[in-house]
Protein backbone atom coordinates (compact mmCIF):
# COMPACT_ATOMS: atom_id res chain seq x y z
CA UNK A 1 0.00 0.00 0.00
CA UNK A 2 1.39 3.36 -0.82
CA UNK A 3 -0.07 6.89 0.27
CA UNK A 4 1.26 9.75 -1.86
CA UNK A 5 0.20 13.73 -1.05
CA UNK A 6 1.44 16.25 -2.78
CA UNK A 7 0.60 20.17 -2.69
CA UNK A 8 2.65 22.13 -5.22
CA UNK A 9 2.34 24.84 -7.96
CA UNK A 10 3.02 22.82 -10.58
CA UNK A 11 0.40 20.73 -12.62
CA UNK A 12 -0.47 17.34 -12.79
CA UNK A 13 -0.75 14.42 -14.95
CA UNK A 14 -3.20 11.56 -14.62
CA UNK A 15 -1.74 9.40 -16.22
CA UNK A 16 1.56 9.48 -14.87
CA UNK A 17 0.26 9.64 -11.78
CA UNK A 18 -1.67 6.59 -11.81
CA UNK A 19 1.51 4.57 -13.97
CA UNK A 20 3.41 5.61 -10.89
CA UNK A 21 0.32 4.46 -8.60
CA UNK A 22 0.06 0.95 -10.37
CA UNK A 23 3.67 0.06 -10.16
CA UNK A 24 3.06 -2.95 -12.09
CA UNK A 25 0.93 -4.21 -9.09
CA UNK A 26 -1.60 -7.09 -10.59
CA UNK A 27 -3.85 -7.18 -7.43
CA UNK A 28 -4.51 -3.71 -8.76
CA UNK A 29 -8.44 -4.52 -10.58
CA UNK A 30 -10.04 -0.47 -9.89
CA UNK A 31 -8.56 2.83 -10.32
CA UNK A 32 -11.12 5.34 -9.46
CA UNK A 33 -10.10 9.23 -10.05
CA UNK A 34 -11.46 12.60 -9.78
CA UNK A 35 -10.00 15.78 -11.27
CA UNK A 36 -11.26 19.11 -10.46
CA UNK A 37 -10.82 21.93 -12.65
CA UNK A 38 -10.92 26.07 -12.28
CA UNK A 39 -14.58 26.86 -13.84
CA UNK A 40 -14.78 30.12 -15.54
CA UNK A 41 -17.85 31.04 -13.84
CA UNK A 42 -18.85 31.09 -9.94
CA UNK A 43 -21.87 31.82 -8.08
CA UNK A 44 -23.19 33.71 -11.19
CA UNK A 45 -19.73 35.91 -11.79
CA UNK A 46 -17.22 35.41 -14.13
CA UNK A 47 -13.65 34.36 -12.43
CA UNK A 48 -10.17 35.27 -14.29
CA UNK A 49 -8.05 33.84 -12.22
CA UNK A 50 -7.77 32.12 -8.43
CA UNK A 51 -4.90 31.99 -6.05
CA UNK A 52 -4.82 28.88 -3.34
CA UNK A 53 -3.27 29.51 -0.02
CA UNK A 54 -2.89 26.85 2.19
CA UNK A 55 -1.06 26.11 5.67
CA UNK A 56 1.84 23.99 5.24
CA UNK A 57 2.41 20.82 7.42
CA UNK A 58 -1.03 21.44 8.64
CA UNK A 59 -2.27 20.10 4.67
CA UNK A 60 -0.46 17.41 4.21
CA UNK A 61 -1.35 15.89 8.01
CA UNK A 62 -4.94 16.89 7.00
CA UNK A 63 -4.88 15.22 3.34
CA UNK A 64 -3.13 11.70 5.12
CA UNK A 65 -5.50 11.70 8.25
CA UNK A 66 -8.24 11.71 5.34
CA UNK A 67 -7.12 8.91 3.16
CA UNK A 68 -6.13 6.75 6.63
CA UNK A 69 -10.03 6.86 7.53
CA UNK A 70 -10.66 6.27 3.83
CA UNK A 71 -8.63 2.99 4.39
CA UNK A 72 -10.21 2.18 7.43
CA UNK A 73 -13.54 1.85 5.80
CA UNK A 74 -12.41 0.31 2.38
CA UNK A 75 -10.64 -1.68 0.66
CA UNK A 76 -7.20 0.67 -0.19
CA UNK A 77 -4.87 -0.41 -2.13
CA UNK A 78 -3.09 2.75 -2.83
CA UNK A 79 -3.95 6.68 -3.04
CA UNK A 80 -2.33 9.97 -4.36
CA UNK A 81 -4.10 13.04 -3.19
CA UNK A 82 -2.36 16.43 -5.51
CA UNK A 83 -3.14 20.06 -4.77
CA UNK A 84 -2.01 22.90 -6.32
CA UNK A 85 -1.33 26.15 -4.70
CA UNK A 86 -0.79 29.75 -5.90
CA UNK A 87 -2.06 31.06 -8.94
CA UNK A 88 -4.82 29.15 -11.19
CA UNK A 89 -7.09 30.44 -14.34
CA UNK A 90 -9.94 28.88 -15.91
CA UNK A 91 -9.35 25.20 -17.26
CA UNK A 92 -6.40 24.88 -14.95
CA UNK A 93 -6.47 21.28 -12.66
CA UNK A 94 -6.81 22.42 -8.96
CA UNK A 95 -6.64 18.67 -7.82
CA UNK A 96 -6.04 15.02 -8.37
CA UNK A 97 -7.57 11.96 -6.01
CA UNK A 98 -6.77 8.43 -7.46
CA UNK A 99 -8.03 5.24 -5.50
CA UNK A 100 -6.95 1.98 -6.44
CA UNK A 101 -8.08 -1.39 -4.99
CA UNK A 102 -9.08 -4.57 -5.83
CA UNK A 103 -12.93 -4.10 -6.87
CA UNK A 104 -14.85 -1.03 -8.21
CA UNK A 105 -17.23 -0.11 -5.34
CA UNK A 106 -14.70 0.46 -3.13
CA UNK A 107 -12.26 2.53 -5.41
CA UNK A 108 -15.33 5.15 -5.95
CA UNK A 109 -16.06 4.70 -2.68
CA UNK A 110 -13.03 5.96 -1.11
CA UNK A 111 -11.78 8.01 -3.87
CA UNK A 112 -15.56 10.36 -3.33
CA UNK A 113 -14.85 10.20 0.46
CA UNK A 114 -11.80 11.60 -0.21
CA UNK A 115 -12.77 14.32 -2.03
CA UNK A 116 -15.63 14.97 -0.32
CA UNK A 117 -13.52 15.29 3.18
CA UNK A 118 -10.48 17.61 0.97
CA UNK A 119 -13.55 19.96 0.39
CA UNK A 120 -14.15 20.31 4.03
CA UNK A 121 -11.12 19.86 6.24
CA UNK A 122 -8.14 20.64 4.46
CA UNK A 123 -6.80 23.59 5.00
CA UNK A 124 -7.05 25.69 1.28
CA UNK A 125 -8.96 28.39 0.38
CA UNK A 126 -9.68 30.04 -2.61
CA UNK A 127 -9.46 33.83 -3.56
CA UNK A 128 -10.80 34.82 -6.87
CA UNK A 129 -10.69 37.22 -9.08
CA UNK A 130 -13.85 38.60 -10.52
CA UNK A 131 -15.40 40.83 -12.96
CA UNK A 132 -16.24 42.53 -9.57
CA UNK A 133 -13.11 42.45 -8.00
CA UNK A 134 -11.40 39.90 -5.96
CA UNK A 135 -13.00 38.15 -3.04
CA UNK A 136 -12.65 34.46 -0.74
CA UNK A 137 -14.51 31.76 -1.81
CA UNK A 138 -17.19 30.93 0.70
CA UNK A 139 -17.44 27.33 2.03
CA UNK A 140 -20.40 25.99 0.54
CA UNK A 141 -23.28 24.32 2.45
CA UNK A 142 -23.27 21.58 -0.03
CA UNK A 143 -20.11 20.48 0.95
CA UNK A 144 -20.69 20.08 4.27
CA UNK A 145 -23.95 17.94 3.27
CA UNK A 146 -21.95 15.93 0.94
CA UNK A 147 -19.01 15.35 3.60
CA UNK A 148 -21.51 14.62 6.20
CA UNK A 149 -23.80 11.42 4.62
CA UNK A 150 -20.61 9.84 5.20
CA UNK A 151 -21.29 9.75 8.64
CA UNK A 152 -24.73 8.23 8.29
CA UNK B 1 9.69 31.69 24.19
CA UNK B 2 8.90 29.57 27.10
CA UNK B 3 5.84 31.11 27.97
CA UNK B 4 4.32 32.01 24.39
CA UNK B 5 2.45 30.40 21.49
CA UNK B 6 2.87 30.74 18.07
CA UNK B 7 -0.39 32.24 16.44
CA UNK B 8 -0.95 31.93 12.50
CA UNK B 9 -3.82 33.47 10.46
CA UNK B 10 -5.26 32.01 7.23
CA UNK B 11 -6.97 33.41 3.69
CA UNK B 12 -9.82 36.12 5.33
CA UNK B 13 -8.29 36.44 8.54
CA UNK B 14 -5.21 37.10 7.34
CA UNK B 15 -5.89 39.90 5.57
CA UNK B 16 -8.42 41.42 8.36
CA UNK B 17 -5.62 41.51 10.76
CA UNK B 18 -2.63 42.23 8.64
CA UNK B 19 -0.78 39.66 10.17
CA UNK B 20 -0.03 36.04 9.11
CA UNK B 21 1.97 34.74 12.51
CA UNK B 22 2.72 36.00 15.89
CA UNK B 23 4.20 35.15 19.05
CA UNK B 24 1.70 35.61 21.27
CA UNK B 25 2.27 35.75 25.17
CA UNK B 26 0.16 32.77 26.74
CA UNK B 27 -1.80 34.44 29.84
CA UNK B 28 -1.54 32.29 32.97
CA UNK B 29 -5.15 31.54 33.04
CA UNK B 30 -5.79 30.81 29.83
CA UNK B 31 -5.17 26.82 28.94
CA UNK B 32 -7.94 26.15 26.07
CA UNK B 33 -8.54 27.39 22.86
CA UNK B 34 -11.53 29.01 23.72
CA UNK B 35 -9.16 31.34 26.63
CA UNK B 36 -6.89 32.00 23.02
CA UNK B 37 -9.51 33.12 21.39
CA UNK B 38 -11.28 35.15 23.83
CA UNK B 39 -7.74 36.97 24.57
CA UNK B 40 -7.74 37.95 20.71
CA UNK B 41 -11.26 38.99 20.48
CA UNK B 42 -10.40 41.33 24.14
CA UNK B 43 -8.16 43.48 21.41
CA UNK B 44 -11.17 44.99 20.14
CA UNK B 45 -11.21 46.17 16.14
CA UNK B 46 -11.37 43.55 13.80
CA UNK B 47 -10.66 41.06 16.20
CA UNK B 48 -13.47 40.92 18.56
CA UNK B 49 -15.46 41.48 15.30
CA UNK B 50 -13.95 38.12 13.26
CA UNK B 51 -13.56 35.55 16.73
CA UNK B 52 -16.69 36.61 18.14
CA UNK B 53 -18.17 33.35 19.53
CA UNK B 54 -20.88 32.98 17.22
CA UNK B 55 -18.93 33.66 14.01
CA UNK B 56 -17.80 31.35 11.36
CA UNK B 57 -14.32 30.66 12.20
CA UNK B 58 -12.14 27.63 12.51
CA UNK B 59 -8.71 26.96 14.04
CA UNK B 60 -6.20 24.23 15.23
CA UNK B 61 -4.03 23.33 17.61
CA UNK B 62 -0.93 22.27 16.32
CA UNK B 63 -1.94 21.50 13.18
CA UNK B 64 -5.38 19.48 14.16
CA UNK B 65 -8.80 20.95 14.02
CA UNK B 66 -9.79 21.54 17.31
CA UNK B 67 -12.86 23.03 18.97
CA UNK B 68 -13.53 25.39 21.87
CA UNK B 69 -12.33 23.01 25.01
CA UNK B 70 -8.77 21.93 23.31
CA UNK B 71 -6.21 22.33 25.12
CA UNK B 72 -3.36 25.00 24.66
CA UNK B 73 -0.51 25.09 26.42
CA UNK B 74 2.81 27.35 25.72
CA UNK B 75 5.08 26.41 22.80
CA UNK B 76 1.71 25.03 20.79
CA UNK B 77 0.98 26.57 17.36
CA UNK B 78 -2.33 27.73 17.25
CA UNK B 79 -4.29 28.55 13.78
CA UNK B 80 -7.43 30.78 13.42
CA UNK B 81 -9.08 30.58 9.51
CA UNK B 82 -12.57 30.66 7.83
CA UNK B 83 -13.71 27.63 6.65
CA UNK B 84 -11.87 25.78 3.74
CA UNK B 85 -12.89 26.19 0.45
CA UNK B 86 -9.89 24.09 -1.26
CA UNK B 87 -10.95 20.90 -3.81
CA UNK C 1 -22.05 17.68 -24.55
CA UNK C 2 -20.43 15.41 -26.46
CA UNK C 3 -20.81 11.60 -26.17
CA UNK C 4 -17.92 8.37 -27.17
CA UNK C 5 -18.07 5.40 -26.99
CA UNK C 6 -14.80 2.86 -28.46
CA UNK C 7 -15.42 -0.75 -28.74
CA UNK C 8 -11.39 -1.66 -29.70
CA UNK C 9 -8.59 -3.94 -28.87
CA UNK C 10 -6.12 -1.00 -29.15
CA UNK C 11 -5.00 0.38 -25.53
CA UNK C 12 -6.03 3.81 -23.95
CA UNK C 13 -4.44 6.75 -22.84
CA UNK C 14 -6.41 8.48 -19.72
CA UNK C 15 -4.83 11.65 -19.99
CA UNK C 16 -5.40 11.93 -23.92
CA UNK C 17 -9.06 10.81 -23.13
CA UNK C 18 -9.44 13.27 -20.79
CA UNK C 19 -7.88 16.10 -22.84
CA UNK C 20 -10.41 15.31 -25.45
CA UNK C 21 -13.22 15.38 -23.64
CA UNK C 22 -12.57 19.02 -21.98
CA UNK C 23 -11.85 20.40 -25.26
CA UNK C 24 -11.26 24.05 -23.84
CA UNK C 25 -14.55 23.78 -22.54
CA UNK C 26 -14.15 26.34 -19.20
CA UNK C 27 -17.93 24.94 -17.67
CA UNK C 28 -16.45 21.95 -16.38
CA UNK C 29 -15.46 21.29 -12.72
CA UNK C 30 -15.08 17.80 -12.09
CA UNK C 31 -14.18 15.10 -14.27
CA UNK C 32 -14.51 11.42 -12.57
CA UNK C 33 -13.10 8.02 -14.15
CA UNK C 34 -12.97 4.61 -13.78
CA UNK C 35 -10.01 2.70 -15.05
CA UNK C 36 -10.83 -1.43 -15.00
CA UNK C 37 -7.44 -3.48 -14.53
CA UNK C 38 -7.18 -7.72 -15.54
CA UNK C 39 -5.99 -9.40 -12.20
CA UNK C 40 -3.41 -11.92 -12.04
CA UNK C 41 -5.78 -13.98 -9.88
CA UNK C 42 -9.54 -14.69 -10.03
CA UNK C 43 -11.91 -16.47 -8.02
CA UNK C 44 -8.56 -18.09 -6.15
CA UNK C 45 -6.94 -19.25 -9.30
CA UNK C 46 -4.25 -17.35 -11.38
CA UNK C 47 -5.28 -15.79 -14.60
CA UNK C 48 -2.46 -15.73 -17.55
CA UNK C 49 -4.48 -14.34 -19.90
CA UNK C 50 -8.12 -13.86 -21.23
CA UNK C 51 -10.35 -12.78 -23.71
CA UNK C 52 -13.17 -10.34 -24.13
CA UNK C 53 -16.04 -11.10 -26.37
CA UNK C 54 -18.77 -9.32 -27.25
CA UNK C 55 -21.68 -8.49 -29.51
CA UNK C 56 -20.98 -5.73 -32.19
CA UNK C 57 -23.53 -3.66 -32.76
CA UNK C 58 -25.88 -4.45 -29.53
CA UNK C 59 -22.78 -3.18 -27.61
CA UNK C 60 -22.33 0.02 -28.64
CA UNK C 61 -25.92 0.71 -28.81
CA UNK C 62 -26.19 -0.78 -24.96
CA UNK C 63 -23.71 1.70 -24.01
CA UNK C 64 -25.15 4.69 -25.20
CA UNK C 65 -28.37 4.11 -23.83
CA UNK C 66 -26.92 3.23 -19.92
CA UNK C 67 -24.83 6.76 -20.63
CA UNK C 68 -28.16 8.46 -21.81
CA UNK C 69 -29.85 6.90 -18.37
CA UNK C 70 -26.89 8.57 -16.79
CA UNK C 71 -27.85 11.80 -18.57
CA UNK C 72 -31.59 11.62 -17.28
CA UNK C 73 -30.45 11.60 -13.79
CA UNK C 74 -27.38 13.20 -13.29
CA UNK C 75 -25.61 16.66 -14.71
CA UNK C 76 -23.52 15.15 -17.34
CA UNK C 77 -21.43 17.26 -19.59
CA UNK C 78 -19.44 14.99 -21.41
CA UNK C 79 -18.76 10.88 -21.06
CA UNK C 80 -16.31 8.75 -23.06
CA UNK C 81 -16.34 4.92 -22.47
CA UNK C 82 -13.74 2.89 -24.07
CA UNK C 83 -13.53 -1.17 -23.71
CA UNK C 84 -11.39 -3.42 -25.25
CA UNK C 85 -12.18 -6.65 -26.90
CA UNK C 86 -9.61 -9.50 -27.66
CA UNK C 87 -6.98 -10.84 -25.81
CA UNK C 88 -5.38 -9.48 -22.32
CA UNK C 89 -3.28 -10.34 -19.97
CA UNK C 90 -2.88 -9.39 -16.48
CA UNK C 91 -2.31 -5.24 -15.71
CA UNK C 92 -3.71 -4.78 -19.47
CA UNK C 93 -6.33 -1.75 -19.00
CA UNK C 94 -9.90 -3.00 -19.79
CA UNK C 95 -12.50 0.27 -19.71
CA UNK C 96 -11.84 3.57 -19.29
CA UNK C 97 -15.15 5.67 -18.00
CA UNK C 98 -14.84 9.31 -17.94
CA UNK C 99 -17.69 11.87 -17.26
CA UNK C 100 -17.11 15.17 -16.54
CA UNK C 101 -19.54 17.59 -14.89
CA UNK C 102 -20.19 21.02 -13.57
CA UNK C 103 -20.14 19.60 -10.11
CA UNK C 104 -17.88 16.60 -8.42
CA UNK C 105 -21.45 15.07 -7.23
CA UNK C 106 -23.12 14.29 -10.55
CA UNK C 107 -19.58 13.21 -11.64
CA UNK C 108 -18.86 10.84 -9.35
CA UNK C 109 -22.70 9.38 -9.29
CA UNK C 110 -22.91 9.60 -12.90
CA UNK C 111 -19.90 7.29 -13.55
CA UNK C 112 -20.04 4.65 -11.51
CA UNK C 113 -23.81 4.17 -12.70
CA UNK C 114 -22.02 3.54 -16.45
CA UNK C 115 -19.77 1.04 -14.99
CA UNK C 116 -22.32 -0.61 -12.44
CA UNK C 117 -24.86 -1.13 -15.87
CA UNK C 118 -21.66 -1.58 -18.12
CA UNK C 119 -20.96 -4.92 -15.95
CA UNK C 120 -24.75 -6.08 -15.97
CA UNK C 121 -26.41 -4.94 -19.46
CA UNK C 122 -23.02 -4.63 -22.08
CA UNK C 123 -22.69 -7.62 -24.05
CA UNK C 124 -19.14 -8.58 -23.59
CA UNK C 125 -18.22 -11.88 -22.13
CA UNK C 126 -14.84 -12.60 -20.79
CA UNK C 127 -12.76 -16.23 -21.18
CA UNK C 128 -9.48 -16.99 -18.77
CA UNK C 129 -6.70 -19.13 -19.18
CA UNK C 130 -6.05 -20.25 -15.73
CA UNK C 131 -3.39 -23.14 -14.12
CA UNK C 132 -6.81 -24.90 -14.05
CA UNK C 133 -7.32 -24.75 -18.17
CA UNK C 134 -9.77 -22.04 -19.84
CA UNK C 135 -12.60 -20.62 -18.25
CA UNK C 136 -15.94 -18.52 -19.00
CA UNK C 137 -16.35 -16.20 -16.21
CA UNK C 138 -19.64 -16.75 -14.81
CA UNK C 139 -21.36 -13.24 -14.01
CA UNK C 140 -21.09 -11.78 -10.49
CA UNK C 141 -23.79 -11.42 -7.78
CA UNK C 142 -22.37 -8.45 -6.75
CA UNK C 143 -22.64 -6.54 -10.01
CA UNK C 144 -26.08 -7.31 -10.19
CA UNK C 145 -26.82 -6.39 -7.11
CA UNK C 146 -24.09 -2.90 -7.47
CA UNK C 147 -26.53 -2.22 -10.53
CA UNK C 148 -29.53 -2.94 -8.94
CA UNK C 149 -29.47 -0.68 -6.14
CA UNK C 150 -29.23 2.56 -8.54
CA UNK C 151 -33.27 1.78 -8.39
CA UNK C 152 -34.04 2.33 -5.25
CA UNK D 1 -35.16 -15.09 -46.00
CA UNK D 2 -38.83 -13.24 -45.96
CA UNK D 3 -39.60 -15.65 -43.40
CA UNK D 4 -36.46 -15.88 -41.65
CA UNK D 5 -34.88 -14.76 -38.51
CA UNK D 6 -31.31 -14.87 -37.84
CA UNK D 7 -30.27 -16.58 -34.43
CA UNK D 8 -27.12 -15.53 -32.89
CA UNK D 9 -25.20 -17.26 -30.62
CA UNK D 10 -21.98 -15.52 -27.86
CA UNK D 11 -19.52 -16.84 -25.38
CA UNK D 12 -20.26 -20.03 -23.93
CA UNK D 13 -23.28 -20.68 -25.99
CA UNK D 14 -21.66 -20.18 -28.90
CA UNK D 15 -19.14 -22.88 -28.00
CA UNK D 16 -21.31 -25.09 -26.97
CA UNK D 17 -23.63 -24.70 -30.13
CA UNK D 18 -20.74 -25.38 -32.45
CA UNK D 19 -22.31 -22.20 -34.15
CA UNK D 20 -22.21 -18.11 -33.88
CA UNK D 21 -25.24 -17.72 -35.94
CA UNK D 22 -27.60 -19.49 -38.46
CA UNK D 23 -30.74 -18.30 -40.79
CA UNK D 24 -33.58 -19.92 -38.84
CA UNK D 25 -37.13 -20.07 -40.37
CA UNK D 26 -39.43 -18.55 -38.28
CA UNK D 27 -42.68 -20.82 -37.50
CA UNK D 28 -45.91 -19.74 -37.95
CA UNK D 29 -46.99 -19.78 -34.72
CA UNK D 30 -44.54 -18.32 -33.13
CA UNK D 31 -44.21 -14.39 -32.57
CA UNK D 32 -42.09 -13.96 -29.71
CA UNK D 33 -38.82 -15.05 -27.53
CA UNK D 34 -40.21 -17.72 -25.56
CA UNK D 35 -41.51 -19.55 -28.88
CA UNK D 36 -38.08 -18.98 -30.66
CA UNK D 37 -36.60 -20.79 -27.48
CA UNK D 38 -38.94 -23.30 -27.32
CA UNK D 39 -38.61 -24.45 -31.04
CA UNK D 40 -34.52 -23.66 -30.62
CA UNK D 41 -34.63 -25.86 -27.24
CA UNK D 42 -37.11 -29.07 -29.33
CA UNK D 43 -33.86 -29.20 -31.15
CA UNK D 44 -32.84 -31.81 -28.03
CA UNK D 45 -29.33 -31.96 -26.89
CA UNK D 46 -26.79 -28.88 -25.55
CA UNK D 47 -29.99 -27.06 -27.04
CA UNK D 48 -32.50 -28.57 -24.66
CA UNK D 49 -30.20 -27.99 -21.71
CA UNK D 50 -29.00 -24.43 -21.97
CA UNK D 51 -32.18 -22.89 -23.18
CA UNK D 52 -33.91 -24.56 -20.69
CA UNK D 53 -36.69 -22.28 -19.55
CA UNK D 54 -34.95 -22.20 -16.07
CA UNK D 55 -31.38 -21.59 -17.29
CA UNK D 56 -29.27 -18.60 -16.46
CA UNK D 57 -28.97 -17.06 -20.19
CA UNK D 58 -29.98 -14.11 -21.55
CA UNK D 59 -31.43 -13.06 -24.70
CA UNK D 60 -31.86 -9.66 -27.05
CA UNK D 61 -34.53 -9.35 -30.42
CA UNK D 62 -32.63 -6.29 -32.40
CA UNK D 63 -29.96 -5.53 -30.27
CA UNK D 64 -32.13 -4.77 -27.34
CA UNK D 65 -32.47 -6.94 -24.24
CA UNK D 66 -35.60 -9.20 -24.79
CA UNK D 67 -37.80 -11.06 -21.84
CA UNK D 68 -39.77 -14.36 -22.93
CA UNK D 69 -42.59 -11.75 -24.32
CA UNK D 70 -41.13 -9.65 -26.60
CA UNK D 71 -42.41 -10.03 -30.53
CA UNK D 72 -40.60 -11.47 -32.78
CA UNK D 73 -40.96 -11.09 -36.80
CA UNK D 74 -39.41 -12.17 -39.70
CA UNK D 75 -36.04 -10.69 -40.51
CA UNK D 76 -35.64 -10.05 -36.96
CA UNK D 77 -32.19 -10.46 -35.14
CA UNK D 78 -32.26 -12.59 -32.23
CA UNK D 79 -29.20 -13.51 -29.79
CA UNK D 80 -29.09 -15.45 -27.09
CA UNK D 81 -25.86 -15.71 -24.52
CA UNK D 82 -24.95 -15.93 -21.05
CA UNK D 83 -25.52 -13.21 -18.04
CA UNK D 84 -22.85 -10.57 -19.11
CA UNK D 85 -18.93 -10.41 -17.84
CA UNK D 86 -17.07 -6.93 -19.28
CA UNK D 87 -16.16 -4.24 -17.59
Amino acid sequence: MSVTVRVQSEDFDISKEIAFLRRDNPRIGAIASFIGVVRDMNEGDSVAEMTLEHYPGMTEKSVEDIITQACDRWQVMDAVVIHRIGTLKPLDQIVLVVVSSAHRGDAFAACEFIMDFLKTRAPFWKKEQTGKGARWVDARAADDAAAERWQR
Amino acid sequence: MANTITVLYFARLRETFGMASENMALPYDVASLEGVRATLAARGGVWAHELAAGRAFRAAVNQDIASADTAVKAGDEVAFFPPVTGG
